[in-house]
């Protein structure tokens, strides 16, 4: 098996051994969701407006509060010291890493997110959509996110350092991925905001490895 | 043929070492000795290209690390953590840590080799629930089965008894005899009977 | 051996005393400025047809918006110089220049909803400008507080540049994702290009309050700069001795 | 001269509140700003000057 | 100085080193918070109607997060091994270390609250209302989450299961404080909704010490 | 006196130890050996009252630790873990460690044992950017100011250079000398000459 196979192959078990750890992202997300109807009352008319932004807002918390496990473990016990060592691009390393990332932890919620948008009476052309979106913008989320989390690697209190660095790059993926859903119940089309969310995906691919592969170097100099 | 010269190394404010150098040949043992905080695991670290030096160059057959292909082929560095995932079994970490490095081995390699460092019947287990020395040992299997040229160990002794320190020893000197290189911290005595040793020495 | 020319070229040590010397200059020229681009905004511009006096809140509100952004990107390419070429003064520039940035993206916040209270009765809405305002202000905050989170100032500063960087990739995205995203939401959005019809004047005092912000953002960046060079480099034998002369 | 008296230059047209926290508040933050520069300098000396004398009292030794 | 008074003056000593901490919860707050009108729209109708409940939601996750925080690191580098030998009562020092907790890393986020609510066109009466009502009920989830936090300690796999077990204790808290909110808005009058908050903290501060140390010392055995 | 009686320790499926049993009076050295996973530090924690025996009693002056109001006062337990925080001073970790433990020490008298154990002119600097032995060493610093008569310590010589072993050691002896007790724990070699001396010995 090549090094890269290895990674993964480790990461799937580590992830399935850690089940819980998937599975709370999974659960996150779906009480926050959940959590909203409660807090801001139940009229359907408010809920339908709405329903697109939290679901969209939900997975990108999500996703950045799993953002903690890309690297922290690695990190700690030393493995990360060991990966820089290999021999290896470390680029492709991460986003080796990104990829089982995103299978574990964010397409079981992409999966999930239709289901909840029932809850917020969406219609299934938005439910399409919805899914669609979160294909494309979820992986933009965990690459852009590798970021943050690879730079704030042994800070304490980095869990929440990691959003506030992160959070202002994910706006454009948010703006884009909740408006082509509304888009799409207004009746405008949603090619037009896919085209892009799939944009940024593309460059997303091919720029952040590199700037992850640098702040780790950084982080463990 | 393995190169230091003339390394300098910056810690917050002080200076922990200048003007370090040595010259590794096939077979060399470099034994790194000094007291706590001396600089020791800096060095090894340096060493490793895991912190880019204050001054001074360190060169793998000729070639500036920082810039050699071949240079992490032939590393194999293990440091005061061990690299271990704690959920997975000791041979699931074996295996894999093996991969990383850029080398397959099969399973039966890799349970002959945790045999020999006495976990046999533990292989299996999660390493979690391995006491401290055979967590150790988990880790430093990797070097039964490693057939890299260079190896840099931080205190690998610690935490092992008797027994696992001469398995160690023994095991260090069929490396030097082999031709291999040897770079080491250790507080505790050992006596390498093979090589060519060197010695650098940090006072505090 | 360029690296080590340029090395010798940013040399913190003569950089303290060029960065001394330029001081009293900028800011002096800055207090001068300040006087008489508040003297043209409030006595020589005339009130505004539609907005009357409230207008004013322009000349401070505008070159501060304008300066959070500018401060920004030259931050950010002092930063990707520092990551480069690994020189240490480029990455103290950053570090000196992100907190007055962080100020004026605040100034331009504030003065935006003191302005917005009256103009458009709120405080704020979500209109594309001042959102990316908004978000201008949290990549600060990001910088400053990962710097500060990091002790080692070697790792401080290379982490702080590469988040610069990224951020600074990121600001037209972010920028036109946000217009994008109000206008085709909002039509009867409160545009604000329908501004007052600029008098010479009024272009006068904002390019003037403007400058004289620049000039007060240069003599505090280069006077943080120096604090910073002492401390990083504190051991160093001209530091001694320049501790000698001070007292 | 845009303001017949000094207490028309005050009252902003009716938005003297706005006009005045706006101007005030920003120059007030710059004021600060520069406080927070000379303390920092001046704790900044401070220390340094102690290690100095630190330094010197253990070469000394 | 007694023990009680060590612990508390370490952990504010923590809170204050590890700033960048405390204050990024407070930023993650305000970010979260910022990011749904970027989700939903910029229709200021809809926002008002929503503002009360994406406030108590965000503060209710930014609390749930940093709870991540309270025991963790005194976990992993055993000073928690060293509390359970101590001569003081267990309940005692979570007490303690909960309301140094609540204090650091929650207050300045109740603080912040109203000037958020204003980004929602929240009146003045709501917003004192939701200062009010978030003071009241944080310290409630400050003390419930705890008992999480203590629980995941020991059982790594059960994470799932314990954010389960205390997302119905959240639940009332959000209801009645978005609900005080809400009733302040449409001119009901909030005060029975906060006086059950209040009811709701002293059965927190009396019950859940005793129940987080018997927590404790079961994931320690 | 600290006494246990036909301890038995189970792990996973398998008996560690069964039927261990001693009695420690005042100035009584006990020295658990054994190899690596053996079962030492099992023992160690749970005479602290962290494992609960499956069989046996260990009693303090008589009476069970677990109904023991005092056995917590008395007890000083280092294990594997440093129980020390990573952004602290060594001198605040220290007075706070000491306070935790239910005794205030002064400024002055923590930077006084924090010299006393090499760490000079280190005192406030954060923990994180020490040494491996430099961390160990703001452990157990502790024991130069801890007044308690029992002392538990699993491996505290690891990652210690010569010259703290020869500090600890006539720590021990000094302790010892003065009607302390101390269990202890570790690999290397360590002549402790004081007190009455008992050994536990384990077989893998
Ligand atoms: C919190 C609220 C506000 C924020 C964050 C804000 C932000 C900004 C920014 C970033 C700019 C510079 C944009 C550029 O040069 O391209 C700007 C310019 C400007 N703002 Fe604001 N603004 C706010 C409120 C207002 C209000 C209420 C008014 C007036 C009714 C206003 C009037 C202007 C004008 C006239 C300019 C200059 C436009 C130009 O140069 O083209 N702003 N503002
Ligand atoms: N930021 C800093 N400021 C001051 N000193 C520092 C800083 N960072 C590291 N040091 C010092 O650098 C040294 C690092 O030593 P290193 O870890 O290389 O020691 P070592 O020889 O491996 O010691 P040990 O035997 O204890 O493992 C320590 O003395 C530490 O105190
Ligand atoms: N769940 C389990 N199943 C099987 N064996 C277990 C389990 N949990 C612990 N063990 C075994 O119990 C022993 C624990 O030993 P302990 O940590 O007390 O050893 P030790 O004598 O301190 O060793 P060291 O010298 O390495 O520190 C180990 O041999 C470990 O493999
Ligand atoms: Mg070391
Ligand atoms: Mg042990």
């Amino acid at each position: 098996m090549s090094m890269l196979a290895w990674i993964m192959k480790r990461d799937l078990l580590l992830a399935i051994r850690r089940k819980s750890d998937v599975l709370t992202t999974l659960f996150f997300f779906v009480i926050m969701v959940s959590l909203f109807p409660l807090g801001v009352g139940p009229e359907p008319q408010l809920l339908k407006a709405m329903g697109p932004g939290v679901l969209w807002v939900a997975a990108l918390l999500a996703s950045m509060l799993s953002l903690g496990r890309l690297f922290a473990a690695d990190y700690a016990d030393g493995t990360l010291e060991q990966m820089l060592l290999c021999p290896e691009s470390l680029a492709l390393i991460v986003l080796a890493k990104a990829a089982i990332h995103w299978l574990a932890s964010e397409l079981p919620l992409v999966l999930m997110a239709p289901l909840l948008g029932l809850q917020f009476g969406l219609s299934g052309d938005a439910l399409w959509v919805l899914t669609l979106s979160l294909l494309l913008g979820t992986p933009v989320l965990s690459l852009v996110g590798a970021i943050g989390a690879s730079l704030t690697l042994g800070l304490r209190g980095g869990g929440v350092l990691v959003s506030l660095l992160v959070l202002p790059l994910y706006i454009p993926v948010l703006i884009f991925g909740a408006g082509a859903v509304d888009a799409s119940t207004s009746g405008l089309g949603a090619e037009g905001h896919l085209s892009i969310l799939g944009a940024l995906l593309v460059l997303a691919l091919l720029a952040t490895p590199k700037a992850v592969a640098a702040a780790l170097r950084i982080s463990l100099e | 043929m393995f190169e230091a010269t003339r390394l300098e190394c910056m810690r917050g404010d002080s200076r922990l070492f200048s003007e370090v150098g040595f010259l590794l040949e096939p077979g060399g043992l470099l034994h790194v000795r000094g007291p706590n905080g001396s600089g020791k695991s800096s060095l090894l670290r340096m060493l490793c290209g895991l912190i880019l030096p204050e001054a001074g160059e360190i060169r793998w057959n000729g070639v500036n690390i920082r810039h050699s292909h071949d240079y992490n082929r032939a590393l194999t560095y293990l440091g005061h953590l061990n690299g271990i995932k704690e959920e997975l079994s000791g041979l699931e970490n074996l295996r894999i840590n093996c991969g990383l490095a850029g080398f397959d081995i099969s399973e039966e390699t890799a349970i002959d080799a945790l045999e020999r460092i006495g976990l046999d019947g533990r292989e299996h287990l999660p390493v979690n629930v391995l006491s401290q020395g055979q967590r150790r040992r988990v880790m430093l299997a990797r070097l039964l089965v490693a057939r890299t040229p260079l190896w840099i160990l931080d205190e690998p002794l610690v935490a092992l008894d008797a027994d696992a320190i001469g398995l160690m020893r023994s095991l260090f000197e069929l490396h030097l005899e082999n031709g291999g290189m040897l770079i080491l911290t250790t507080h505790q005595e050992l006596e390498i009977a093979a090589g060519v040793a060197q010695e650098i020495r940090f006072f505090s | 051996m360029s690296k080590i020319n340029l090395y010798k070229f940013a040399s913190p040590a003569t950089f303290y005393g060029l960065a001394g010397q330029m001081i009293p200059g900028f800011a002096i020229l800055s207090a001068i400025l300040f006087a008489v681009g508040l003297y043209i905004g409030f006595f020589v511009a005339p009130t505004d047809a539609q907005q009357g006096e409230a207008y004013r809140i322009i000349f401070i509100h505008v070159p501060a918006a304008w300066m959070s952004m500018f401060i920004y990107v030259v931050m950010a390419v002092y930063a990707g110089v520092g990551l480069a070429f690994n020189t240490r003064l480029s990455a103290m520039m950053a570090q000196a220049l992100a907190p007055t940035g962080a100020l004026f993206a605040f100034i331009a916040l504030f003065t935006g909803s003191f302005w917005g209270k009256p103009m458009w009765g709120t405080w704020w809405v979500w209109d594309a400008r001042l959102t990316s305002q908004l978000i201008l202000f949290f990549l600060y905050i990001g910088f400053i507080s990962l710097q500060a989170a990091i002790d080692d100032p070697r790792r401080s500063d290379r982490a702080g540049a590469l988040i610069a960087l990224v951020g600074v990739i990121n600001v037209p995205i972010i920028y036109f994702s946000v217009k994008w995203w109000n206008t085709l939401h909002q039509g009867a959005s409160i545009s604000l290009t329908k501004a007052p019809s600029m008098a010479h004047t009024m272009l006068a005092g904002m390019l003037i309050m403007a400058i004289a912000c620049w000039t007060y953002t240069i003599a505090v960046a280069l006077s943080r700069v120096r604090l910073i060079i002492l401390e990083r480099e504190r051991h160093s034998t001209w530091v001694s001795e320049l501790l000698e002369d001070i007292k | 001269m845009n303001w017949g008296s000094f207490s028309a230059f005050l009252h902003m047209g009716g938005y003297a509140f706005y006009v005045w926290s706006s101007f005030g508040l920003s120059f007030l933050l710059l004021a600060l700003e520069l406080l927070l520069l000379s303390g920092r300098r001046r704790t900044l000396l401070k220390r340094l000057g102690q290690i100095q004398r630190l330094n010197a009292s253990r070469g000394s030794k």
